[in-house]
């Protein structure tokens, strides 16, 4: 084995020094019957035929490279720099563990910190952890810490956010005495105001925004942090990282917590993760803030030094009364995040912004001019919106597949209203040929 | 110098109206797309980013890097972390753009490549482990748990069982078994560990009865000890009606060897970031498949990847369900990693993990054993525990020697760690280190237990070569320092100028 | 521009401090006739614009893991480790200038000390350079030595060694008063003992073969070190170094100089470079080998040191008196090779020389057992060999082209005599499922 | 303990038995192979190859990379080689599968993407220097200097000729220069250089006559100067008969500021390496194409990529030509990096290259002049090269001087070049460093005038901070040892025992 030094001679000398006549002494302890193992698993593969076979198995995906792909809803198609595989490449970063030991991971901590930094700047609030699992279970854990900071038993959550982050939150609070309640949106997409003040009460702990949601429209929320506060209760806002570059931030709108799935902040879609789940609140409720966070302090000597602080909340001190059970969370993810925002940087994230807004709406509005196709015009959007069509989408879809065209996501599966309904996405990647191409195949459809 | 002393942010190198990345010139509307947002709508504060350009930002995070200990540059013995080495062909593959750009919400025909590795990984890991069915959500091994602990929950509520409230954890286990027992609602209850280490079986008995809804065990335990009464647990558990959930953190100890589902374990997770050699990524991430036995089927995560014919598709699982625990499928590129691991292996690899893993941590005991005092002095699995308690009179501790042996180039073991052992030091060669690493690391803790005699303070104030000597945590939690806005001041003319 | 950090503010202040007005009072002495420049070159494009079309454009391209291809002829597909491009892609390495300064470039230093010891390894003689550019140019450094070395006129090359090498070996003497004097083969395409031995004579400087040699034979070279020696001539090889896992090396052939393409130890084809040339020789001719050369001595505390030495060797000591005008060299593909051969380590290089052979005696054998086309069993081969059709190649074309495969390298252009024959080469890398469908192929064409 | 001490080479810690890589089982032939091969064709001599297994050779050579200083880690002012920043995206391009994976003997059809690059590579470089036509073939400067008097010769025998057997080199050039000449069989005239630092007319003149073949310029020229008179020269050069030849590794400073074929020059290197931002690699690959004026195309090597229509094709060149001078095509993975640079900074993105690199060099050596002397106190181009003369008397050379900015964290500047200059510092600070990294390579030259003064042993025993100190070279050179073999003894038990 070309992973394992350990070669026959090595062990015979070591079963010597170790005082055993053979290695099975040192299994005496594990029940004899429990010994007969038989594991149907294929014999080794050279490396090169690792490539190979691996190559092959690969060709039997359909990829974002070789379609023109309109998908959004939580994994998004963005440029990301060469430099960034670079640095994340870099073999200290990734084959280091947890940096508990400071002194010896001055790099990751560093990095982690200017991640926590640079979230919190685009959320606009104060702190920010150094991760969660992705945007979903970031969700779940901001209304736990709702929950348990108002001592309430109610989350509202709007229809809008996305749909499987609501089914993780559901998840999440099954085995618990809490419970979640949704308010509905209006036809265009956004949050139906008056759905959700008839459910605000003082059993509310927090009440749960996606902006853009998954519809695609961007929320006006207006006076909604003051109606919460007013009960007692948390605003938490979903976030999408990249339209925050131009979009009023959580912080503006007075949200006490903001999660988000940073996956488009440099991170390959690769079919559903590894992503990373950013998670922003208050100095208010710093100190219940879920999995780790980097702090600046002082080494002996009183030189600058980075360190994991407030680890009081963390489940390997606090155990059962810890914030949170999560322990491994998604570093080298917010690595990648923290790679891509700097090189981004204050006028990049800006103009990225911008330019998912420029695709957006030209593609809305020449779709809009098609006929047997509606959307509507007057909601605003960030990079996504709907495509309602005349005829059911699957009428369409062999056109489509013929140009190797990937349109958006269904959305009557998740919204049974929403019939022969896509979500579709147009992200800075698209050019106007690949955008006109769409329109003229949607137009011979 | 080689490594760098600067310790600035990038943010405090940005210079104003640098640029690390030029984006596309081209716009497709006629007006400016910032116009099309309402002003109600849009961000006010600008935004505090460093501005660097490429070059800069490429040399600030190559130079971090090289401020880190990791597996490609160190021995790093980090008990109940199996920090193997991370094969270079995972990465490989994992990173082919056939895997990286594929989206979660692409048709299954569009996915048959990645399903069919989902697939075959989740029958190599039923294999392993001895169980029916698994589920690839979890990102994590205490996602895993909780996973596990929803699933607990779920059977019990669907047999009327709601009064088992409780959830036993042994005194030695790892934090985020209680920690998840709790989230989950339960109430945690400690089992001791006897004087071998492993659970006092007395004492579990004491708390079996009809209020005990699971036992969360960790096999080997983190001393690195086989639960030679596993049998007797697993009976005395099923017994009283309850659930065993398996921590399978030290798998690593017991591929090929024996399996958790022979055991008894009704649910088991495993770590793939650790047995199955995926990359720890400086904390994540990494992978938490969570494999049942049949009568829980009905209560995994919805999605399982099911073959039918030659076809691979995503099924929805039904009415018991726990529903999602993740956004999409989980960790998929993590997931292709361990996959690639299992057939570079194969049967008679995943075989060698463990005994050489086996080998290693008992040879590295032995010689050990001769300067420390084990904590329990038997044979160990993949990993074991040295006890320190005789430095505390001298004021040293542990955590001490631990930093010290960061100076000799080791990374520190596991210290104060488990809880049991007074002054613990655990520690976890993995297969992949060789005897000759071992023996410099046994040499190292030689000399440092004459240091100890001859200089103490060498060891207090430890580490002596390294970009910083010890932080001062106290002050970190005291006055948290978290951002950059903290450490500039929201309104100090420094971040006012950025702005 | 995202890689220069200056900005117009900070040109200013320079400019200032610079205690010039205008940035054009700096170039005040270039001749005003010459500033009028106008060149013709596309405006910049942004990075996703470029991955985008350079993606595109290498589309165009037909690579070797989309074809089936059994060309061989100086560049050779093998399987190549991950792990060697994790290793070549540090940052350390491959951004750093050649290693002057040692003491900031052990790595490098001691990188190519361990190149250089296993070239040496594997060609059985005393001392390897740090590299030189590639095969061919290797091959006429070696012929310039042995013209220095023995103050003679006259080089005998074997017209079976690569025609490009002989090509460039051409180039490099024309403008000299040496010249080149070729030898020819036998059908089965190894050297013609008689020819050589004719031409043989005192104004001889050294003799250069090739083995296995262009056409795919495995020279006998018994004797040939002798006769050159005896006539005060040197013997210079050329060789691959993957075969010399099993063959006979040039030190026991007696050879004085060994040189050759160092691309199968882990290098890309990429259409021809950048490669890697090898050379290696006796201590003898130590003084006179062209490049860099590393070596083991102690620093000033008595420390093993690593460092660049005998370097009166070379152009920036020497001038007009160096041994080549060499500098800048191939030192990351030395160091590419340095890696490939350590992760091979002893049995894996006896290994892949090994499945070479069993992959072409395979294919020579099933080709054989065709009609319509002729190989010579009975010549020794490594990893090629000849294939005689009794149709033009042209003919068969089309058919090969459409199962996507390249045959081979026909050789009529470089030997008019070798009509209808194709070079074919299988390395470890062809499995039998691949050979066979090739061996169907040509059988239907 | 960042920095591994383990100076030991991969020999040394190989163990009998252990691999880095598994290879494919299956064997087509029913017999061994290597039976197949005549005993006497095979290797008699064992191979004393190391041991290892992956994970060992992947940590051995990360941590060799971290003895390095490089561009992506240090500041590297080496003069005359552009260390400049090497874009991440040229890596990735080069390294495409669809470029990587191609066989230089594929026919044209099937190569279209690579020709188009190479094509569109070639039009740059005429545009940039003003030549006619363009050999992509050469792989290094050196190289291109090589085909270049190649060149000369073929041209000037083409004319009868052949008594034309001198070539005329400045005192400050290259050493690459007369070498090269000297290779291809010229006799090399040095030419004098005049107070401020250019080529002295009236030396010149005198070695204009019709026995000389050539000049070889390099321009601005190694001390970072514009040959002002270049006008005067070329014409001088022409007017005898003779061709010029332009060394152009310093084309840093002149993108779209001037142009050598402009200036006269009739054969043009290009340095990829240098100018065009690919990367050192600790020494190579680099590339070196060589343009021409039109009266040298018929010399060019063969080979030559035609476009036609929308087709490309290498055309092979006719009965003139040099010939080869590579096996094949060149190093065309540095080729599409240079490409994909142009791309990246198109026509005002090369001007800025220029402009940038003149204000830093300009502006550093405005610092530097109040610490040490400039060579020619003048405005300089990209580049400058200071004396330090002064401190001969103190024992202290440049080299030295060189040796302590390494403990700064500072690549050394070129030492003890140009030969022209006594106790010459040559310092190239090119257009992707900051002005804020160029105070702080001040600070560090301040603080050593000052060291010098308190403690000048400190600089004479400098580095003091890396992983080795000054090593013996004339032991080095009295005794080479220049493999394993040489290191551990031909017939040691070492070398036998690993055999
Ligand atoms: C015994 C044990 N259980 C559980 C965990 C938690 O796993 P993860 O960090 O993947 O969440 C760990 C990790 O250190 C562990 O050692
Ligand atoms: C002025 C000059 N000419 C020629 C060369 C040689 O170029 P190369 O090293 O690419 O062969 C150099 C390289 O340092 C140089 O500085």
């Amino acid at each position: 084995m070309h992973y394992h030094p350990m070669t026959d001679q090595n062990r015979d000398d070591m079963l010597k020094k170790i005082g055993v006549s053979a290695f099975g002494d040192l299994l005496k302890g594990i029940p004899s019957k429990l010994r007969d193992v038989k594991m149907n698993i294929p014999e080794a593969l050279s490396e090169w035929e690792l490539q190979s076979r691996f190559k092959e198995i690969g060709a039997r995906n359909a990829t974002l490279r070789d379609h023109l792909a309109f998908l959004g809803g939580g994994s998004y198609e963005h440029f990301i720099p060469a430099a960034v595989a670079e640095i994340t490449g870099r073999q200290e970063f990734y084959t280091a563990y947890t940096p508990y030991q400071a002194e010896a991971s001055q790099g990751t901590l560093q990095a982690i910190f200017e991640f926590q930094s640079m979230i919190a700047e685009l959320t606009g609030l104060d702190v920010a952890n150094a991760s969660h699992y992705d945007g979903a279970t970031s969700l779940a854990e901001a209304a736990l810490l709702a929950l348990r900071q108002t001592d309430r038993h109610k989350i509202l959550v709007a229809r809008s956010v996305h749909p499987h982050y609501r089914q993780v939150l559901k998840t999440y609070l099954a085995a618990t005495p809490f419970s979640v309640e949704e308010f509905g949106f209006d036809p265009g997409g956004v949050f139906n105001p008056d759905d959700f003040k008839k459910r605000l009460s003082d059993d509310v702990a927090g009440a749960i925004f996606q902006t853009p949601n998954f519809l695609g429209a961007v929320e006006e929320l207006e006076g909604v942090s003051d109606q919460l506060h007013q009960m007692g209760a948390l605003l938490i806002l979903a976030i999408n990282p990249i339209a925050l570059g131009v979009l009023k931030t959580p912080g503006e709108w007075g949200a006490d917590i903001a999660v988000g799935e940073g996956q488009p902040l440099g991170i390959p879609p690769q079919c559903g993760g590894p992503y990373v789940g950013l998670f922003a609140t208050t100095r208010a409720l710093m100190r219940r803030i879920p999995g780790r966070l980097a702090g600046i302090t002082q080494d002996a000597d009183g030189k600058r030094a980075y360190c994991l602080t407030l680890q009081a909340r963390e489940q390997h001190i606090r155990r059962e009364r810890a914030a949170s059970n999560i322990c491994t969370n998604q570093a080298l993810c917010a690595l990648t995040a923290c790679a891509y925002m700097t090189l981004m940087g204050k006028e990049g994230m800006r103009e990225v912004a911008e330019l998912n807004l420029d695709r957006a709406y030209y593609l809305r509005e020449k779709i809009a001019e098609l006929e047997g196709f509606h959307v509507a015009l007057d909601v605003p959007i960030f990079n996504e919106f709907m495509v309602q069509s005349e005829r059911p989408w699957d009428q369409l879809e062999p056109h489509l597949a013929k140009a190797k065209i990937f349109p958006g996501i269904p959305l009557s599966a998740y919204y049974p209203e929403l019939k022969n309904t896509l979500l579709v996405c147009a992200t800075e990647t698209k050019t106007r040929s690949e955008l006109d191409r769409f329109v003229e195949v949607l137009s011979q459809c | 110098m080689l490594i760098s002393k600067d310790d600035r942010l990038s943010f405090e190198k940005s210079k104003p109206g640098r640029r690390g990345a030029r984006l596309p010139k081209q716009r497709l509307l006629e007006s400016n797309a910032l116009d099309l947002v309402p002003p109600s709508l849009k961000r006010k504060q600008p935004l505090l980013f460093p501005e660097l350009t490429e070059p800069e930002v490429v040399r600030h995070f190559v130079n971090l890097s090289k401020k880190n200990f990791s597996i490609d540059t160190h021995f790093y013995p980090l008990g109940s972390c199996s920090m193997k080495y991370n094969p270079k062909i995972n990465e490989w593959v994992a990173k082919l753009e056939q895997f990286a750009w594929t989206h979660p919400m692409q048709k299954d025909e569009t996915l048959q490549g990645t399903l069919e590795i989902l697939y075959e990984l989740e029958q190599c890991l039923k294999e392993v482990t001895g169980m029916d069915r698994f589920t690839l959500q979890p990102a994590a091994g205490a996602h895993g748990e909780l996973t596990g602990m929803m699933m607990v929950h779920a059977y019990h509520a669907s047999r009327g069982e709601q009064k088992r409230r409780k959830v036993l954890v042994p005194d030695s286990s790892h934090g985020t078994n209680p920690a998840t027992a709790a989230l989950v609602g339960y109430e945690v209850v400690e089992i001791k560990s006897n004087p071998r280490g492993r659970v006092d079986l007395e004492d579990l008995k004491r708390h079996c009865h009809d209020e005990t809804a699971c036992l969360m065990l960790t096999n080997p335990n983190t001393l690195g000890l086989f639960e030679e009464q596993i049998l007797e647990i697993t009976k005395l558990i099923h017994g009283c009606g309850a659930l065993l959930y398996y921590d399978g953190a030290n798998m690593n100890a017991l591929l090929g060897i024996c399996r958790p589902g022979d055991m008894g374990f009704d649910i088991v997770h495993l770590n793939l970031h650790k047995t199955f050699s995926t990359p720890h990524g400086g904390g994540g991430p990494g992978a938490g498949p969570v494999g049942v036995k049949a009568k829980l089927i009905p209560f995994l995560p919805s999605m399982h990847i099911e073959k039918k014919g030659n076809h691979y598709e995503v099924v929805r699982d039904g009415q018991k369900s726990i529903g999602r625990v993740s956004a999409f499928l989980g960790n998929v590129g993590i997931l292709i990693r361990a996959y690639v691991y299992i057939r570079t292996l194969g049967l008679s690899g995943l075989k060698q993990v463990s005994e050489d893993a086996i080998m290693n941590a008992n040879y590295l005991k032995e010689k050990l054993k001769r300067i420390f005092p084990v904590a329990v002095d038997e044979p160990c699995m993949h990993e074991f525990v040295l006890t320190l308690q005789k430095l505390k009179t001298k004021g040293i501790h542990s955590g001490d020697v631990g930093k010290r042996l960061l100076d000799y180039g080791f990374h520190a073991p596991t210290v104060h760690f488990p809880l049991v052992v007074d002054e613990a030091l655990m520690i976890e060669p993995t297969e992949t280190e060789s005897h000759e690493t071992l023996d410099q690391f046994a040499d190292a803790f030689r000399k440092i237990a004459q240091e100890i005699e001859e200089d103490p303070d060498l060891i207090l104030k430890a580490p002596h070569t390294l970009p910083i000597r010890r932080p001062d945590e106290v002050r970190a939690a005291r006055n948290p320092i978290l951002t950059y806005r903290d450490l500039a001041g929201k309104d100090s003319p420094e971040t006012a100028s950025v702005r």
